[in-house]
């Protein structure tokens, strides 16, 4: 057995040596990389496919560069396919050396042209899993648990290459499935409200992002708004991310753009396609469009606000205006700065 | 006016199939794309009492917000029942609180088992896949996991077979008897397949899959074509109704204007 | 091996079979009690100690006496000592056969005399477990899983009784405990805001609440008030049990008193102790004070209603002043009749 | 005025001493009754970051609504920075979230094991008890998981036994080498027993009980006398510093006024 991130002993004795105490975690976005992302690192990546990826950490990790990545989630899109990208670009500034995942394309736009290029020319190694499995391996992470059982995928064939064991149950003598926990080194999460010690109110699906935080040696969290921490503990029961499982909070508006964040701005049909027909084109052989998105949005610029003041203000206008979700609850005091 | 349409995709007849094999007042886990439109109009005609689960954590919302465009996206969550995230919906499952699961896949054997994971030599050729496809998402839990599962696929050749690359969702695996019983799962297993030629279902005693229903302009001859192996043919093969116009109307104008699913090439 | 209530794979059949479909679930707590408590059956006691306990359904058994039940719950007080009172006093009408459990006492208002009472004559079985074992059976439970694995309490006699079976996790070859999943008959349950379906909205710690409500076959739930369904999935996120874990809800107002509901009413420390010390009375020899309270409080009403007003006006005023917790959401309209 | 309070209760005695051993912004996991007094003194005092954790649910909340009667009641939740139920409360210990648990029992072996279920005779006695207690709550938890436990404890030989009934609650078991970790559990095991006599620790090498520090009034011969046991009693032991003025006016008017925990006796 091995494990990739942390093992369950060594995460265990991490976090029993850790400051948890209640401190202004606020910090730039570049710092936080410097400080808790490293080569090598397996990385937690929250969100579902493409709502609250954590896009703005993803590109920061970029800018920087960061090598020999394992990048574990349940269903991810932009993300992954960001990381992908710019390893398809220069390998040698960034790369991914392992997914453990369940699930990497973008739904309604499309398969992912990365993960084909990547695995059909065998540039990275894969674990493959369920979407319930990676969130029961999270789960079982945050719960300080080594393994937890399951009942699915038994029978398939994602047993045969991946970790998990298959053992009768010693109470009912059928057989189940136990998933070995996952420890990510860090943590990557974007919500929508967070105050400046780190406690999180996620609004719409939890998605398995207070898991990953938890189960994380490290956690990263992005916010599209900080809000005054009596706002947030006005509701304790709707804090998804209690403060001491974070340990760097960076307000980045948009910061999941151009997916979604509930309540706030919508998928952006444009953007998405934009950057996903460029990874098409790579895969095909036509590298030029790829480079220019890079060089355009991520390289060419400092950070997401900047990202963002490329896109026309029409068009981020536009998925503010059709985003349907729960508006957030009307209780809270955006924090000035 | 007439009752049945006359113009209508694939994928329409796809979307009305998966409706009308619904049952009001059940617990549905929908995937993303066509199942989420049959769902719809499901409640919109039959089945009023429908309750749609996400998998990324959202239980009976209304779907009256438009077209949800990912099973994860705020469109699912309005005046949900319950809301919270991955684990939860699947634990639902697994303890038996949804009827019925909506999946799909790249290619099917005859027992229902679905591959959307790679094609290539498996185990050795798993790190070099022929052609990689997205992967499981949710869709082998569900599979696993939910009372009973509609499939929802293309009807090509090249798609049914009898040995399929990879197992990702579990049908009944080699059709042994309680095979899924003694592999583990929970669920009873593929109920229909639901393809752009066909209904089909499973043999009680082989598991294996048999013709149900030919879709309108399919015969039973042009459906064993279009099929990689060698389907069940009972004597009582009907054809099934087709849809009406008011199904295709709430499909076109109510469900998906834009026509996301509903128009476009099937995706594997 | 054997299970109390159901075996997984039971439970799992139950569940498949049973309708759950979204309907006004609404039907007197007597009839509720008729329809799904019967004898022999294992009971899952929602609440902690003294507070959400179900007293109302309780006192409800008792009118109508259940025999041979079987209590599961983690740290219980009233519920189980009203139980246990009615069985001192008429064994033939209502009997407890066993409890699993990890605590059964009063806090701050001291033991329970009737467990001393009860296990000291060798009147019940036990099954002792902790807190967090009772909790992860029902969340086992909930979660459609025969088992959960748990690291405490490795090393205590408690495993040489009850049913944890302690193995060598695969993963790290160091040894676990498996606990066996619990799936009560019926689960009791009070919370503070249901909708005419069943979702609850619970205030406060959510103890084992949901856990117990959707590992069991039947759930009843008792409320302080029924609100508006639009109230309820205006805020999905806050949604503790979702309507198709329950089958039947009740509107009762005080159904936890004399015990703490949260952001309704707080313990109240008059009664609590007048009912514990006729308790202690009746394990000392004097059956008397015990008799006096069931005829008073529980046989001489017809429900919760005639109870409360049994009790002083200014005495419900104080508990109702004193209560601190977080007052409840605004966003409601109480349900007219 | 003087420094220290020359009237006090063992109750809070024990309160003073258990405030100081806590470490400011460490995580303390509460039990019910002196330790939350304990707690809330602390954060009065040196500790203002100290986070505490109730088992029904409640992390982080500020202890100003009134001394809670329960860890499950509503004076907990106030302000709570995470607020689920008990399983999350749990994992989160077994995590290693919570850096001190304070735990108690009716009974204590050399090696810090806690039996709060039965006196009797065990297991063959398990169903017919001499004394059955209230059983294990979440102490047996917080002692295997929590990293450092706190043991307080009413000081009388009967309470201090070579070998207790029932182990409800571990410390160091045998107290051989990493006895802790071949049982599979996650916390170090237990830190200082405090009593109404002492303050005591457990010998690196043996893992058993040895004497700190004696309580104002007391001696390390009056303390081994009211031990069922024979104490370690190293060369360095120390007489502790009895409660200030300002403690006791802190735990009297402004945590504990009613008196609820210590002015009461102990509870088993």
């Amino acid at each position: 057995m091995y494990w990739t991130g942390l093992s369950p002993d060594e995460a265990r004795q991490f976090l029993a040596n850790k400051d948890k105490s209640k401190r202004d975690k606020r910090i730039s976005l570049k710092e936080a990389v410097q400080k808790y992302v490293k080569d090598g690192d397996n990385l937690g990546i929250a969100g579902f496919v493409n709502a609250r990826q954590p896009i703005a950490i993803v590109h920061e990790i970029i800018r920087q560069g960061r090598k020999d990545l394992t990048l574990s989630f349940q269903s991810a899109g932009l993300a992954p396919e960001y990381l992908a990208g710019a390893m398809c670009l220069d390998p040698a500034k960034n790369s991914i050396k392992r997914m453990e995942l369940a699930y990497l394309a973008h739904e309604a736009f499309g398969i992912s042209p990365l993960l084909r290029y990547l695995t059909e020319n065998s540039l990275i190694e894969l674990e493959d899993w369920s979407n319930y499995n990676m969130s029961a391996r999270f789960k079982a992470g945050s719960m300080g648990l080594p393994f937890i059982p399951c009942r699915s995928p038994m029978g398939s064939d994602m047993l045969k290459t991946n970790r998990a064991v298959v053992q009768d149950c010693p109470f009912t003598n059928r057989p189940i499935m136990l998933l070995p926990a996952s420890h990510p080194n860090v943590a990557l999460v974007h919500v929508q409200e967070a105050d400046i010690y780190g406690n999180c109110r996620i609004q719409g699906p939890l998605f398995t992002c207070p898991e990953i935080a938890m189960a994380s040696a490290h956690t990263i969290v992005t916010c599209d708004r900080l809000i005054e921490h009596d706002d947030m503990t006005r509701y304790p029961n709707r804090i998804s991310i209690p403060y001491f499982a974070v340990d760097a909070v960076i307000e980045v508006p948009f910061g999941a753009y151009p997916g979604n964040s509930g309540g706030l701005y919508y998928y952006d049909e444009k953007h998405i396609p934009e950057f996903r027909n460029a990874c098409e084109k790579f895969r095909k052989g036509d590298r030029a469009p790829l480079q220019e998105y890079y060089d355009n949005y991520i390289f060419g610029v400092e950070n997401t606000t900047e990202f963002i003041n490329k896109i026309p203000l029409s068009q981020i206008q536009y998925v503010q205006k059709i985003e349907p979700g729960i508006r957030l609850d009307a209780a809270y005091t955006v924090l000035g700065s | 006016m007439a009752k049945y349409s006359e113009d209508f995709t694939p994928q329409e007849m796809i979307v009305v199939a998966g409706s009308r094999t619904l049952i009001d007042n059940k617990v549905v886990f929908a995937g993303t794309g066509l199942p989420m439109v049959a769902i719809t109009l499901a409640q919109l005609t039959h089945g009023p009492g429908i309750v749609p689960v996400f998998e990324a954590g959202a239980v009976g919302p209304e779907l009256s917000r438009g077209l949800p465009l990912s099973v994860g996206g705020s469109r699912t969550t309005y005046k949900a029942n319950y809301l919270l995230g991955l684990n939860s919906a699947f634990e639902l499952t697994q303890r038996g609180f949804c009827d019925f699961g909506f999946i799909g896949g790249a290619e099917i054997d005859p027992y229902g088992n679905l591959n959307s994971t790679m094609m290539g030599s498996f185990p050795d050729g798993y790190q070099k896949p022929k052609t990689r496809l997205p992967g499981s998402g949710g869709a082998s839990d569900m599979a696993c996991s939910c009372e009973r599962t509609i499939i929802i696929m293309v009807h090509e050749p090249r798609r049914f077979n009898e040995k399929i690359d990879y197992i990702t969702s579990p049908g009944y695996l080699d059709g042994s008897p309680n095979a899924r019983w003694r592999a583990g799962m929970a669920g009873q297993g593929p109920y229909r397949v639901i393809t752009t030629k066909a209904i089909m279902g499973f043999d009680d005693e082989t598991k294996r899959m048999k013709l149900i229903a030919t879709l309108p302009g399919e015969t039973v001859k042009s459906v064993q074509e279009a099929t990689g192996f060698e389907l069940i043919i009972p004597d009582d093969v009907y054809a099934f109704e087709p849809p009406t116009v008011e199904e295709i109307r709430l499909i076109r104008e109510v469900i998906d204007p834009k026509g996301y699913f509903v128009r476009k090439k099937i995706k594997e």
